[in-house]
């Protein structure tokens, strides 16, 4: 982990989102998909928590994170805060993800929101020769990734509440087809979304084994990142352990019985 | 040096006034990039209890206008596994490690000092108190803590009465006091729930001045460290002022690293 | 209508939750621009003595994170002066008006209780423990101020020791209770001499909140006012579902009158 | 007093201070010389307690305030403020300043930057016809208020410590002559320097009269402006008296006995 200032060097509007592209050569280079950065956003020590942000983008120098239209005093700041403003930064907190050596079909699945935090992942699978899928469900369009922000190889699979793209409804009915179809799975959502997961892998594939499915835990909040304030504990593989330090991405298997309580 | 345990046969001299309170780093394995031993004169564990804890379901953390709670419920391994796996790295640390007893197992405390009592690496055990503790339970449990070892014994006692427990402090004989643990409070989190807990960050400041200085006033002759939302050198400087021989930051390891350096370095003479 | 003093012949029935403060409006004489009496169920004055109090010396006021300290020291003309220049505009209010009592001079609450008994314009009594106060004195305060008057009575108690106090409230036949009165902190003022007091505004939400959810739990058949740190309709909408019957509000009338309004609006259903 | 919101619609930098122009009619047209006006400065609650201004200048439809470089988070906040910002105002506080009917010379004295808030006064007099004079010192030229903001008729003494403008020192061995022409005294400055005042004004005219100089005092906080707070109680004439409502303008010889000591 380092504590690094990053500079805000564009902005742009993504819908009622802000996406930040930040100058930040040696954090960037330290990121991998899924790890978490804490931003401190305000002046001095107002607030005094820093904000969570998993990268939508990392690149060579930079990284990007997307901060949502919500009333948030933190995001607020950040999303009035100029190009040229320096943020200091705290990360990478905890492990990434990487498709394990010698897989060749990667099926990423979103909910909502937390979606974007798979693009790095898309990106670099992609880029590794893998064939990979993004399935996403959303209330309506304008919560869905736009197609042109993936690469071209990569399958598009959507569902929607209103039935305006893709699936009417949510991305159930396909789940079986594409967890069959994957050799591995990485996911971000709520706890909800990962138990429907949970059951539609354990009926597509005839269980629910260790390795499959890796998701994003953020359900619980990062302070220190370290392991020392204890903040993030959660209920995972048989006992209460620190986010921070075994995750934010976690072995669904890992999940079922005590987090998400169902059999698998 | 500052000597935190006058009174001590052995004492606790510390090389700098900057502790690691309570947990600040857990048991010495969690360091903030750019944080190290040589910038404390001392580090205090996470509270450890006689057998492990789960502690506190989700939600733990609530931010507050200034600060913050969290409640983890003591969440610990227990005092076996701390030290199989955390001691033998305390003597490397180049800074001496004091023990801290979690409040809510007060019963505990005897047995636990006296297991710490020849364990290589422990240089002192911090204990604290609560807010709701009875006084006359709180007499009983420090004075067996007391005959139960010859070690430094530190108490970190609630802002909201510390006077009247620091003179139970003086009269068992502890070694130095912490003042001191914030007031407790509760706040919902995003879900609803309510997170209880002591308030922490430069929230807590005032409360530590105000219980600082009525324990300096009684003068009691124990050293006095300061703890709970010390930020910056000029907060350090006000807690000395104030009459405290150290101080202990936490949360600001947590929220800004390198905002310790700069803290360390400025207490520096 | 709500009751307020369900067990008292007299009863005090409030038109609205909202209740402006102890001094919030000082003696019904002191409103912000766009604040009006039609704002509230009640307003509670500002505490008076038997004699005139001069007060603390500056500073008085010190800026924290959340909020700020503010220390007056019960500065007062006195209850004859209180009386003569301003019970005369409570009857042409429109909303009851409760006599707070200074918390320094419990000893001259029987007697200052006696007094407002026959005082047209007086819809009730509103007394103050101190966060220091000794237990048996309170309950024998309690009593003597009960027995001196049948007017309703609210007592206000210190947040960090509520629930033991509640109690004793309820054994004294208090009709409701205020929680409550935020932790003492002290910080230094521009001079650099230390500003004492509860601490006020945005912070001390948090403990009103600890306070009140623990005492309603006591189910002492008492209402309970809600009192500290409430800006807005969600803070309020916080007490009253966790137990409140109506809540206060004091230094928001004074950072922002505008706020008040709203607040109002907001709970009217 | 009022609640109103104030837009701000110019911004100068004026040494390492800034001022703020803003546009709130009616808050303007209440305005009197000497009276406060406490700003929300910050988002939402952060920080809770307003910042206190002293106007600089006080024209139809805008007033003017003037934000120091002080390490202040509120201030921080305003000299970052773009134009185009509502600042939410209180205002005006207390009592203001006008000279009385029928005098003819009044003297204005201001201690370095607390002379700003003499302005107002200094241009309604001049602008009534009376023959004004602004006695102003400070550490260094910087100090002080550049002579070209002042009304052409308006005359202008100074000292400064360095004696690079004016008087080498203070304006203490003018002030007998000043007090001895003047018909009546406004003066802004530290208490010490309201102590300096009555001494001289003492000597010169062999007494302290009530009547003859007013005084911006500045000493106690303001917080609620209306009396209710008791935050800014002070000792003046024989009390300890609530500054916003008997002030922040007050009577010299109210303040000598009790608040400065000196005697008369
Ligand atoms: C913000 C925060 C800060 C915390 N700080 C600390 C800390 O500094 N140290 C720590 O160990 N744990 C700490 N904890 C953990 C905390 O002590 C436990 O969660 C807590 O003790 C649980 O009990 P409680 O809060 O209900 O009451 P507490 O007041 O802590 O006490 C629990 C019980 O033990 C009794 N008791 C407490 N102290 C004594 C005593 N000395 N003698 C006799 N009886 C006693 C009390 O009467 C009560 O019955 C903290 C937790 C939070 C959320
Ligand atoms: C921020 C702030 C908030 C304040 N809030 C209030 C308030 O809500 N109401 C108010 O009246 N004044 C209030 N005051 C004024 C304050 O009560 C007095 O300044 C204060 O009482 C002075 O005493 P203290 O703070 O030392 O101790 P306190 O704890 O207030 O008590 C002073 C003395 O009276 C005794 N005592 C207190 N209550 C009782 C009791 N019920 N029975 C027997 N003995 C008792 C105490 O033991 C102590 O000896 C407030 C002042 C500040 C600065
Ligand atoms: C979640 C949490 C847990 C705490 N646990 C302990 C603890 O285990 N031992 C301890 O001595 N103090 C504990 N405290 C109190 C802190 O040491 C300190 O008094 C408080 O956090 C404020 O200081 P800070 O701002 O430096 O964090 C705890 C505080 C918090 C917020
Ligand atoms: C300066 C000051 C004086 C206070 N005086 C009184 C008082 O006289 N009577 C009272 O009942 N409460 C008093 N309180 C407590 C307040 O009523 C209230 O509990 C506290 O200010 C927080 O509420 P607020 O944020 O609405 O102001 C006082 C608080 C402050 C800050
Ligand atoms: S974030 Fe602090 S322990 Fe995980
Ligand atoms: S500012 Fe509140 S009484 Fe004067």
């Amino acid at each position: 982990m380092l504590q690094a200032t990053a500079e805000l060097i564009e902005r742009k509007a993504q819908g009622a989102s802000q996406e930040l592209r930040l100058h930040a050569p040696e954090l960037a280079r330290h990121l991998s998909p899924g790890q978490a950065v804490l931003v401190r956003a305000g002046w001095d020590l107002h607030p005094y928590l820093r904000r969570t942000f998993y990268p939508i983008a990392i690149a060579a120098e930079t990284w990007t994170l997307r901060v949502p239209p919500s009333a948030d005093w933190g995001h607020a700041w950040l999303r009035a805060a100029p190009p040229g403003t320096r943020l200091d930064c705290l990360g990478p907190v905890g492990h990434g993800y990487a498709a394990p050596a010698g897989v060749r079909h990667l099926l990423c699945v979103g909910e909502g929101e937390l979606a974007w935090a798979l693009l790095p992942a898309v990106v670099q699978a992609d880029a590794a020769g893998l064939v990979v899928t993004l399935a996403a469900e959303g209330r309506s369009v304008r919560d869905l990734i736009p197609v042109k922000r993936l690469p071209v190889a990569v399958e598009y699979r959507v569902a929607t509440l209103n039935g305006r793209a893709g699936h009417c409804g949510d991305l159930t009915p396909i789940l079986a087809e594409l967890f069959g179809w994957a050799d591995v799975a990485f996911a971000a959502g709520s706890l909800d979304f990962y138990a429907r997961l949970a059951t539609a892998i354990t009926t597509a594939r005839f269980g629910l084994s260790a390795g499959f499915a890796q998701v994003l835990y953020t359900a619980a909040p990062l302070l220190c990142g370290t392991g020392a304030c204890g903040a993030c504990a959660a209920e995972i593989a048989g006992g209460r352990h620190r986010i921070c330090r075994r995750g934010p991405v976690l072995d669904l298997a890992d999940m079922v019985d005590q987090t998400l309580r169902v059999s698998r | 040096m500052i000597e935190l345990a006058p009174h001590n046969k052995q004492g606790l001299a510390v090389g700098a006034p900057l502790i690691a309170g309570s947990g600040a780093v857990g048991f010495g394995d969690a360091w903030p990039p750019g944080v190290t031993p040589a910038h404390f004169g001392a580090i205090v564990t996470t509270p450890i209890s006689r057998t492990p804890v789960r502690g506190a379901p989700q939600p733990r953390l609530v931010e507050l206008p200034g600060g913050f709670l969290l409640t983890t419920g003591v969440h610990n391994p227990g005092y076996r596994r701390v030290l199989r796996e955390h001691a033998p790295n305390w003597t490397k640390l180049g800074v001496p490690v004091l023990v801290a007893l979690a409040g809510s197992t007060p019963e505990d405390w005897p047995d636990l000092a006296a297991r710490l009592e020849d364990q290589e690496g422990v240089a002192g055990i911090e204990l604290s108190i609560g807010e709701t503790a009875d006084l006359t339970d709180v007499r009983a449990t420090l004075r067996a803590a007391r005959r139960a070892t010859t070690l430094p014994l530190l108490v970190k006692l609630p802002v909201t009465w510390a006077e009247p427990l620091a003179e139970e402090c003086a009269a068992a004989e502890a070694d130095a006091l912490v003042i001191g643990i914030p007031p407790t409070a509760a706040y919902p989190a995003a879900d609803g729930a309510l997170v209880h807990g002591a308030v922490a960050g430069p929230i807590a400041l005032p409360f530590t001045l105000r219980a600082l200085r009525a324990v300096v006033a009684l003068g009691l002759g124990l050293p006095v460290v300061a703890a709970g939302g010390i930020c910056c050198v000029e907060d350090a400087r006000l807690c000395l002022e104030t009459g405290a021989t150290a101080i202990q930051v936490r949360s600001l390891l947590w929220t800004n690293p390198a905002a310790v350096a700069r803290l360390a370095g400025g207490l520096e003479c």
